[in-house]
Formats: structure tokens, C-alpha cells, sequence
């Protein structure tokens, strides 16, 4: 091991010098203790006049790296429904609730150019519970569902980190799956269902997200990131 | 009644008090603890007579020596973390007996003392001491130190022979 | 040079002077400490390439350790339902009397000082070893094991390191031939080739054995005022916090202030024994007043405190102990023969 | 020396000086204790300052770790071994990956390979700066521990990089690999290694070889090689004895056998073969060693899918069980996988180097001052998560 030593500049052995004689002995080790005391002196005195390695956190912010995992985001306009998500969380945080949309119904269209299939009546995540592994963000066929590096999501109460991020109030979740659980009880009698009043669509009354959460109401920044 | 009556006062009533708790309190740590009154008033008395290497001396050797000493071997024992180490008095009436006649004999030289009441001005004592140590009490002085050296061999010894059967 | 005599100027009774003085050094030993805890973690932050209290009171949260002494007092006073609550109480008073009695006799100018013991060495030894019944008082009422660890730790490391301490003092002692801190201090005006030079001073005096002196008594110091690397007795890795594990709130601060009180005063004295205390290093510096000198001194010793703690380990009890009896004392003694022999052949 | 002769501690001893039994002042040293590195629990048996029994108590950070894995799909396991050792989960990753990939039968690429070699040594550096540095802190030694979080920052920002989190990664994956990454995070990793190699050099002015130092550790807590195999310690601890024992070498996986490094010992350089400053010493050596793997290993990186082998699902599994053991920087961590063809495993059980290390820790205490056992349980280097699981 020597020679990888010497490459580093080290010395290749810290050998103090001994001697037989006892009193030599004990002026070599008080020699030591005072001259590696002064070694170490060296080293901090050195630092002294170094830039500071820390920043000082709230007004100057590391950069951090966009691909970061600190917080889930989902964009629920581009959800598909497909539970995808909900089937990998390895801690069973998600919670979805879709239905199918009555017969006549039309929800749209995706931002991505997919047709909208489902009402996604409840997405539901319960931050406190994360893993914050990824692989919901792996799994996802929309892109719908990433990490976002945004950490700073204290709350006050653990009830405050579990977010809904439909947007749908639960008056309208119970009702679109009350109708599509009649139209389906319908379809079993195999009697062609009742039109149902056409659902109004929900772009132009937007439901605040159903938890008062100040911090989830704010604007999150999206996966690229307004991060510094 | 001048600041100097009023101190000797003071520092007389706390050397007495204290000295009356270290006698009849009931927990020996509490005894202990309260000898390092008594000391401070006797050093204070000193001080005030002024006798200040005096003073000095009984502080460094009575609190910093003596007393550690004794707190020390109260928690040395073997129910140290126990609070309520307990003192016991027993056969009062068979210690009264030389208590009361060294008391006895220290209240008589005490009246019968011919005490200067002046106040002498406050000097340096220490070349004093010092040139009396060395030149006039030198015998003294030297048997004492050899004493020390004898117990401290002593006790070097004492503590060497338990190491050495602990090693066998 | 100060000749500034407080006396003299207001006339007043020395009791009275006395009064003034406690008062003075109480306010200034309090500031201190607030000062030196702020420029501890500094210096802990830039030896390790932080920043150290930046927030509170704006530039380089200087009103940081202000706002933690107000939170330490009014935080609620705890006291551990199974302890001693008497001796629990008196303890940090002990501690902090002890170490706050030794300031009396520290000059601060050439007669800028409480009282000119012409004991005053010999006193401030003394007066130092009452701090260990405190010690021993608090580790024991608090009955908390590490606390009792604590203190029988410090009991043990102070009453040794009382000896190399004292017998490096001896050597200015046996120069000068008095134990007043005034005598001392005026002895280092003066001796070889021209006065009032910083070459007077007893650190270069008798060239390796002086400063052998000084390094010795300003490493036992460090054993006195429990800092690393002796700062076993309240060994954060190891018992906690030592003997004050249990106390709280402003109880909690006196230690914390006699343990900051403490780290002055011994720099004090090595800049008063050793450094020649209120006098300036040249005559042509003398404009500057002996107060600032002193200060000045004082806390260039108290930075090369901190920067060491900083920098070392911890030694263990034994090795202190080792490094007590076998190193700093024959090192002390030798140092002391030499000296006195010196002094003898001078005066004949 | 047969394993008969060697003294295992049974019952409680007390003291016994000339013929006085002592009272034993029982001292809990934990679950809140400074220097016990989480939440473990020592209880002491002590005369004055003396320690004549040290019993560890486990189990404050048990987790159900593997009971919890008898419930979970094969690939989002890999989270949870994360939080096995926290210090150290990208070898984590890679024990329980390299399990299931032998239960699996799948040969992932060379570049795949090389990520989880580069990736695994930049950990076990991290790892080991960790060690130095709360080590340092138990001798009573503030600055180095910062100096060593400093120089694991920028570790942790390369993971953070390479895989967006900087404690639980979840990279390594059954097959492959979460994400690759890029020429950049290449040349800023040989970037990290040019400045971090001249540090050690300061790690060893500041603490190494300073004589303070070394007084504390040298001769303290000194295992001998039997004892150390007798009882299962692996990694550092176990090389420090003088055992070359190191799976890197002696049972090469993931490409290590392709790597020019050497397995450091203990050599007394200080006082005996197998005290707690060779437990340090390996643990520096081993740094250098890591960052001449990671030059190698990111030297001439084949350009490939990483995500190629990365299996679907976990519905036809092979049926049968499968044990693997990696070096992970505290010594040999080994998954043993009963797998009943379903996609969750049948059982998992975890063989966890801290646990088999701290396990010598009531020989290496015995008759040691408080002080030196602080420093024993610094040197051994247990990561509680991983003890408790």
C-alpha cells in the first residue's frame, strides 16, 4: 500500500521514532502531541480565511437539479385515469377514483391530444406517507404524475398533506359515480339507459382543490422548474 | 459600630451556623457541603485580622484539599447515587464526655486571654511567613515536609500493592 | 501607560470604590460572556467552513447570543422531581461566586483593579478550588448518573491541575519576589536592555524556561476551565453534558457564564503574569490606554483557546491524568528548580 | 485458535476487587445518547469508570422490514432496501437487485455494470466519510465531521443529479437502472474525485495522525481475527483484524473482478492488529481504494440501453430461492429470496453486516472505560436502520 500512499502525498507510514531509552521516549512523545497539535492548528487556521461552504438558506438557495424528487405533482388535466400509479406506489399512497362518463357525454380532450375516457373523481395523495421513490412517475403513459423539486410543504396538521388534486368538489365525484354506477346497473338489465342530463363541463367552474392546504394552492413550479 | 465590627459579625455568625449544620444535619453530603461555609468564615475572620496569607492558606487547603476530600469519600461509597445517605448518632452520652471538656477548656482560654483589641494596620505577612519558615522554624518546617513525603510514599505504596495483586 | 487612578479622581471611600468595582466586573463578566459565546461560534463556523449565527439582529446576527440569554431566562426552571432541590439551587450560585470573586484582584490598568491583594496569586488559587465544590454540588443533586460522572470527573481534573498551574505561576512570583498582581505587572516594565519594550515581559525573560512556563500554565488553563481537549467532564460524546445534564433555563446559564467568566480570567492571568498585562509592547504605543492592552491580550489568548478546541479530540480521564502528573509536572518542577536556583544566583 | 476457546460473555458478570463484591451501578447509555449513532440502547454495567458488561438493546427502529416485503411486488422492494442502511443505500439497492436478478437469471450490459460499480463505491465513500467524521465526533473532535459532510455533499449532489434524490435513491433497479446519465455528470464525477483525493490528506492532519488521536484509539477495543470470525464481523471491522476478506475480490459480482484495487487490513500500524484506529484506518484506505474503482470503472463507458433488461412484471417468476451477498461499507449484507412463482416474494430475510458487528460489541467492551466504548461503538460503524431493519 505504500506506493498508493506517496501517490496521494501522504506520508507512506506515520512511523514516529521510538527509542529504547525511556526518557528519550518521553520527550519524543511530548514532542509528538505538541507538533501534530500544531498540524491540526495549521488546518483549521487555513480555514479560517475560506469561503464559507454553506449558504445561507432562505435568501440564497442551492441549485437544485430539476430531475430532483422532493415533492409528487400531478397535472390532472392530463391524467388518463388508468391507476397505473396507484398499482406501483410500493406505500399505497394514491387513492383514484374514476368513472365512466354516461352515454352522450363527451369530456373532452387531453392537453396532450388524447381523448378524455374517464371522470377522474378523486385523485388523492397522501403526501405524508411518500416514499418519494419515483416509480409512480416511471409508470405513467401521460406524464400526468412526476416529482417536482419543491420542498418546502410544511404544514401545520398531517391532515393538510393529504391533497386531492381533482377537480371535482365531492358533491360532483359522488354524482358522476352515482350516474355511472346506474348507467352500468342499467346496461346489466340490459335496457337501454334514460339520457342522462349532460354534465356540464368542468373548465369553466373550477372547484378549488377540496383541502384548504395554502401551500398546495399556490402555483407549484412545473417539471422544468422556476427553481434558481 | 464600624464596617469592620459589622463584617466580623457576619462572617462570625456564618462560621458559627454552618458549623452548628454541619453537626446536626441529619445527611452527611448536606454536612459536607456546609463545612465549605464554615471554612469561608473562618478564611473571612482571617482576613479581616488581617491575617491575609492566612486566609488564603485555609482556603486553598480546607475547601480546595480537605473538604473535596471528604465529598469525595462520601461518594466513593457504595450507595453514591442513593440521595438520602444517613447519618447516624449513637452513644451521645459517651462523647459528651471529651466534647465537653475540650469545650470547656476552649471557652476558659477564651476569657482568660489577655486579647489585643487594637487592630493591627494591614501588612503583608507573607515575607514574614516565609523568612520565619525558612530561617527561624526550619526544623518544623522540614520535619513536616518529611512527614508529607512519608505519607505520600505511603500511600503510593498502598495503592501500587493492590494493582500489582490485581494483575496476578 | 493609564495613570488613571479611580481613587484619587473621585475621592472616594475605598469600600465604596470596592462596591463600584463588583458592580462593574459583575456588567463586564456578563458582556463578556455574551460576546466571547458569539465569537465561539464563529469561530467554530469559520474553522469549519460555515457561517455561524447570520440572521438574528442583522449583520452577522451579532444579537444572537443576546436573544438566546433573554430565551434562557425566561424558559421555565426546571428541577428533576428526584433531586436534591436545596443543594440543586445553590449550586451555579457557588460556581459562578467562585469564579467571579477572582476578578477582584485582576488590574485592569496599572491601578485599575478591585483590590491589590498583596496575596493576590496566592488568592486567585484559592478562590479557583472553590469552583469544584460547586461542581461537585450540582453533579451530585442532580441525581443524574452522567451528571455525578461529570462532576467527579471535574473534581478530580481540577485538583490536579491546580499543581502544574501553580508551580508555572511560581516562576514570575520568584522574579519578582512578591504575589501582588501590581508588583508583577510593574516588574515587566523594566529589566534587560531598554524599559517599556515587550521583551521585559516574563514570557521572554529567562528565554525557553518562561515560556516553557507559559505554555504549560496556559495548557493546564484549559484543564481548569474544562476545555477541549481536558473537557471530559462535561464530554458531550460520552456523559451527555456532564454535571450540568440537569439544569435548565438561567440556572443552566450561570454555568454557561462562569464557564465563559472562567476561560477570561485565566487568560487574564497568563496576560497579566506572563504578557505584562496593561503595559503596551513599545513606549511609543503607550497612547493607547492599559485597559485595551489588557483586553487585547486577554482575548488573543481566549481565540487561541477556542481555535484549539476546534481543532483537537478529547483526552480520556486517564490520559488526562497521565498527561497531568507525568508531563506537565516534571516539565512544572524542573522549570520551577531551574528558575529559583537562577533567581538565588542573581541576588548574590 | 478453535472457536471452543474463545470466551463468549453468558450471564451478567459482576465486579469483584480483593474479595469485595461490588454493587454494579447499571448505567443506560441510549436510546438518546449522543454517541450511540440512533436509537440504540446500551445498557452498562459499570465500577466507577470502568465498564465490566455493555448489552446492547435493539429493536427501537424495528420497521417490519421484511415482513413488509412478503406484501410487495419484486420491483417496489427496491424502495424499502433503501431505508435498510441509510448511509449506504445504493449498495443496498444493489444486494437486493443482484438477489433477484440471479433468481431471475438476467445478465444486465456492461455499462449498466459499470453505473452500479461507479454509483456503489461514490456510497461506500459517502458512507465512509460518515464513519470518519461522527467517529471523530465520539473522540471529541467537532471539525473533522464537518469537513467529511462537506466532501459527502457533493457526493450526495451527484446522486442527486444522477437520480434526483440525495439519501434514498431507489437507482439501481432489477435489470437496469432508474435513469442513465450523461457525458456531463461523468466529467463532473472525475471532477469530484481530482478535488476530494488531496482531502484525505487533511482528514489525516486533522484527526488521522494526531497524537491525541491516537491515543485514544490505538490499542482500544482490539478484536482479534478469531473473534471477529467467530462472531460474524465482515467489512472494515473484520479487514481491520488482518482478515483479507473483502467480496469485491473473493467473489466478484457486478464486474469487480475487472478492477485493479487492493482489500486494505489492519497492520497495527499505530498498536495492535484490529484496535479501533485500524477500524478507522481501513475505513480512509478504503476511500482511496473506492476512488481509483470509480476512475477505472467510468473510464471508457460503453454508450447502452440501460433500461433494456428491466422486466415488465413479476407475474412468472421462477420458483425456488436464492441467496446473494455484496460488500456494502459495512461489511457483507445478504438477501436470501424464497420465491413461490408469484410476483411477491414468499419470504425475504436479510443478513445485515451493523447487526453481525454490533453482535461483538459486549466482548469489545469488557473491562474498557466509558470513554473507549464510545469510541468502540464509533469504530464498528452501525447504522441503526440497518440493525433494527
Amino acid at each position: 500500500m505504500a506506493e498508493m500512499r506517496t501517490a496521494l502525498g501522504m506520508p507512506i507510514t506515520h512511523q514516529t521514532k521510538t527509542s529504547k531509552n525511556p526518557i528519550i521516549q518521553w520527550i519524543l512523545d511530548v514532542w509528538e502531541g505538541f507538533y501534530t497539535v500544531l498540524v491540526g492548528m495549521g488546518v483549521t487556521w487555513r480555514h479560517f480565511f475560506r469561503k464559507p461552504f454553506t449558504v445561507q438558506y432562505p435568501h440564497e438557495k442551492l441549485n437544485i437539479p430539476k430531475q430532483a424528487r422532493q415533492r409528487v405533482h400531478v397535472d390532472i388535466d392530463l391524467c388518463g385515469g388508468c391507476l397505473q400509479c396507484d398499482k406501483i406506489c410500493p406505500a399505497g399512497i394514491i387513492k383514484i377514483v374514476t368513472a365512466k362518463p354516461v352515454a352522450g357525454e363527451d369530456l373532452g380532450v387531453r392537453p396532450n391530444g388524447k381523448r378524455r375516457a374517464l371522470h377522474i373523481a378523486e385523485f388523492t395523495i397522501d403526501h405524508s406517507k411518500c416514499l418519494y421513490c419515483g416509480l409512480c412517475e416511471t409508470v405513467c403513459n401521460d406524464d400526468a404524475i412526476y416529482m417536482i423539486p419543491d420542498f418546502q410543504y410544511t404544514t401545520r396538521s398531517l391532515e393538510q398533506l393529504v391533497v386531492n388534486y381533482s377537480r371535482y368538489s365531492p358533491e360532483e365525484r359522488d354524482r358522476v359515480v352515482a350516474a355511472a354506477a346506474a348507467e352500468k346497473a342499467a346496461k346489466q338489465a340490459s335496457k337501454p339507459a334514460v339520457p342522462q342530463t349532460k354534465v356540464s363541463d368542468p373548465q369553466p367552474n373550477i372547484p378549488s382543490p377540496s383541502v384548504d392546504s395554502d401551500v398546495f394552492n399556490e402555483k407549484c413550479p412545473g417539471p422544468d422548474g422556476e427553481f434558481k | 459600630m464600624n464596617f469592620q465590627d459589622i463584617a466580623i459579625l457576619f462572617f462570625g455568625l456564618l462560621t458559627i451556623l454552618s458549623a452548628t449544620f454541619v453537626t446536626f444535619s441529619p445527611k452527611i453530603l448536606y454536612s459536607a457541603f456546609s463545612l465549605l461555609f464554615t471554612f469561608f468564615g473562618v478564611a473571612a475572620l482571617y482576613l479581616i485580622l488581617s491575617a491575609d496569607f492566612l486566609a488564603a492558606t485555609q482556603v486553598i487547603v480546607y475547601v480546595g484539599g480537605i473538604l473535596i476530600l471528604i465529598i469525595f469519600g462520601v461518594l466513593l461509597t457504595a450507595r453514591i447515587t442513593n440521595l438520602e445517605i444517613l447519618e447516624q448518632t449513637q452513644q451521645r452520652f459517651i462523647a459528651l464526655l471529651p466534647i465537653g471538656s475540650i469545650g470547656l477548656g476552649l471557652i476558659l482560654l477564651i476569657l482568660f486571654t489577655n486579647w489585643p483589641i487594637n487592630l493591627l494596620p494591614n501588612e503583608p505577612t507573607t515575607a514574614t511567613i516565609g523568612k520565619k519558615l525558612i530561617l527561624t522554624y526550619v526544623i518544623a518546617f522540614e520535619a513536616s515536609s518529611v512527614l508529607l513525603i512519608a505519607a505520600l510514599i505511603g500511600a503510593v505504596r498502598l495503592g501500587r500493592e493492590r494493582n500489582d495483586e490485581n494483575v496476578q | 501607560m493609564s495613570q488613571f487612578n479611580p481613587l484619587e479622581a473621585f475621592n472616594l471611600p475605598i469600600v465604596y470604590w470596592q462596591i463600584i468595582w463588583a458592580g462593574i466586573i459583575v456588567a463586564f463578566v456578563t458582556v463578556f460572556a455574551l460576546f466571547a459565546v458569539y465569537l465561539e461560534r464563529k469561530i467554530s463556523a469559520y474553522a469549519q467552513d460555515r457561517m455561524g449565527p447570520m440572521e438574528t439582529g442583522g449583520w452577522q446576527g451579532w444579537a444572537q447570543t443576546i436573544a438566546d440569554a433573554l430565551k434562557l431566562l425566561l424558559k421555565e426552571d426546571i428541577i428533576p422531581e428526584l433531586a436534591d432541590r436545596r443543594l440543586f439551587k445553590l449550586a451555579p450560585y457557588i460556581v459562578f461566586a467562585g469564579s467571579l470573586g477572582v476578578m477582584a484582584v485582576i488590574p485592569f490598568g496599572v491601578n485599575l483593579i478591585g483590590t491589590d491583594l498583596n496575596i493576590g496569586l496566592y488568592f486567585i488559587l484559592a478562590l479557583s478550588s472553590t469552583v469544584v465544590i460547586g461542581i461537585l454540588m450540582a453533579g451530585w443533586a442532580s441525581n443524574n448518573k452522567w451528571a455525578l460522572y461529570g462532576a467527579m470527573r471535574s473534581a478530580a481534573q481540577m485538583v490536579s491541575y491546580e499543581i502544574p498551574i501553580g508551580l508555572s505561576l511560581m516562576l514570575p512570583v520568584l522574579l519578582t519576589g512578591s504575589l501582588s498582581m501590581i508588583d508583577i505587572t510593574n516588574a515587566q516594565k523594566s529589566g534587560i536592555l531598554a524599559d517599556g519594550y515587550f521583551w521585559n515581559w516574563y514570557i521572554f525573560r529567562v528565554p525557553p524556561f518562561t515560556l516553557i512556563a507559559f505554555i504549560l500554565y496556559f495548557w493546564a488553563s484549559l484543564a481548569e476551565t474544562n476545555r477541549t481537549p481536558f473537557d471530559i467532564p462535561e464530554a458531550e460524546s460520552e456523559l451527555v453534558s456532564g454535571y450540568h445534564t440537569e439544569y435548565t433555563g438561567i440556572r443552566f446559564a450561570m454555568f454557561f457564564l462562569a464557564e465563559y467568566a472562567n476561560m477570561f480570567i485565566v487568560a487574564a492571568i497568563a496576560s497579566v503574569v506572563f504578557l505584562g498585562g496593561p503595559l503596551a509592547p513599545a513606549p511609543w504605543l503607550n497612547w493607547i490606554p492599559g485597559p485595551i492592552w489588557m483586553l487585547l491580550k486577554s482575548l488573543v489568548l481566549v481565540f487561541i483557546q477556542m481555535w484549539l478546541r476546534w481543532t483537537l479530540p478529547r483526552v480520556r480521564v486517564d490520559q488526562l491524568m497521565h498527561i497531568c502528573w507525568k508531563i506537565f509536572l516534571p516539565l512544572a518542577l524542573v522549570n520551577f528548580i531551574v528558575i529559583a536556583t537562577l533567581v538565588v544566583l542573581w541576588q548574590k | 485458535m478453535p472457536l471452543q476457546e474463545i470466551e463468549i460473555p453468558l450471564g451478567i458478570r459482576t465486579p469483584n476487587t480483593d474479595g469485595i463484591v461490588g454493587e454494579a451501578m447499571v448505567l443506560n447509555m441510549g436510546p438518546q445518547h449522543p454517541s450511540t449513532h440512533g436509537v440504540l440502547r446500551i445498557e452498562l454495567h459499570t465500577d466507577g469508570e470502568v465498564v465490566f458488561e455493555a448489552i446492547p438493546h435493539l429493536g427501537y427502529l424495528h420497521r417490519c422490514f421484511e415482513k413488509i416485503c412478503e406484501g410487495l411486488p419484486y420491483n417496489q422492494i427496491v424502495p424499502y432496501t433503501d431505508r435498510l442502511d441509510y448511509l449506504a443505500s445504493m449498495n443496498m439497492n444493489l444486494g437486493y437487485v443482484l438477489a433477484v436478478e440471479k433468481l431471475m437469471n438476467i445478465e444486465v450490459g456492461e455499462r449498466v455494470q459499470r453505473l452500479r460499480v461507479v454509483m456503489a463505491e461514490l456510497n461506500r465513500i459517502a458512507s465512509h466519510l460518515v464513519a470518519l467524521g461522527t467517529f471523530g465526533l465520539d473522540i471529541g473532535a467537532t471539525t473533522p465531521f464537518l469537513y467529511c459532510f462537506r466532501d459527502r455533499e457533493k457526493i450526495l449532489d451527484l446522486f442527486e443529479k444522477a437520480c434526483g434524490a440525495r439519501l434514498l435513491y431507489n437507482y439501481i433497479w432489477i435489470g437496469g437502472l432508474a435513469r442513465d446519465v450523461d457525458e456531463n455528470w461523468i466529467n463532473e464525477c472525475i471532477e469530484f474525485l481530482d478535488y476530494f483525493e488531496p482531502k484525505i490528506k487533511e482528514y489525516n492532519d486533522l484527526l488521522s495522525f494526531n497524537k491525541i488521536f491516537i491515543e485514544r484509539t490505538a490499542n482500544i477495543g482490539v478484536l482479534p481475527p478469531e473473534v471477529a470470525i467467530a462472531y460474524g464481523c465482515t467489512g472494515p471491522t473484520l479487514r481491520a483484524s488482518g482478515v483479507k476478506w473483502d467480496l469485491r475480490k473473493d467473489e466478484p459480482y457486478s464486474g469487480y473482478e475487472k478492477y485493479d484495487f487492493n482489500i486494505c487490513v489492519g497492520e497495527g500500524e499505530k498498536g495492535t492488529i484490529g484496535d479501533c484506529w485500524d477500524r478507522y484506518w481501513v475505513r480512509v484506505l478504503e476511500m482511496v481504494e473506492s476512488v481509483k474503482i470509480v476512475r477505472q470503472a467510468l473510464d471508457n463507458i460503453p454508450q447502452e440501453d440501460i433500461s433494456a433488461k428491466i422486466p415488465k412484471n413479476f407475474n412468472k417468476m421462477p420458483v425456488g430461492d436464492v441467496y446473494f451477498r455484496t460488500e456494502t461499507p459495512r461489511g457483507e449484507i445478504g438477501f436470501y429470496i424464497m420465491s413461490d412463482g408469484t410476483k411477491t416474494p414468499y419470504r425475504i430475510k436479510v443478513r445485515s453486516p451493523a447487526f453481525c458487528n454490533l453482535s461483538v460489541l459486549p466482548v469489545l467492551a469488557r473491562d474498557q472505560l466509558i470513554a473507549d466504548l464510545v469510541a468502540i461503538v464509533g469504530s464498528i460503524d452501525i447504522v441503526l436502520g440497518e440493525v433494527d431493519r
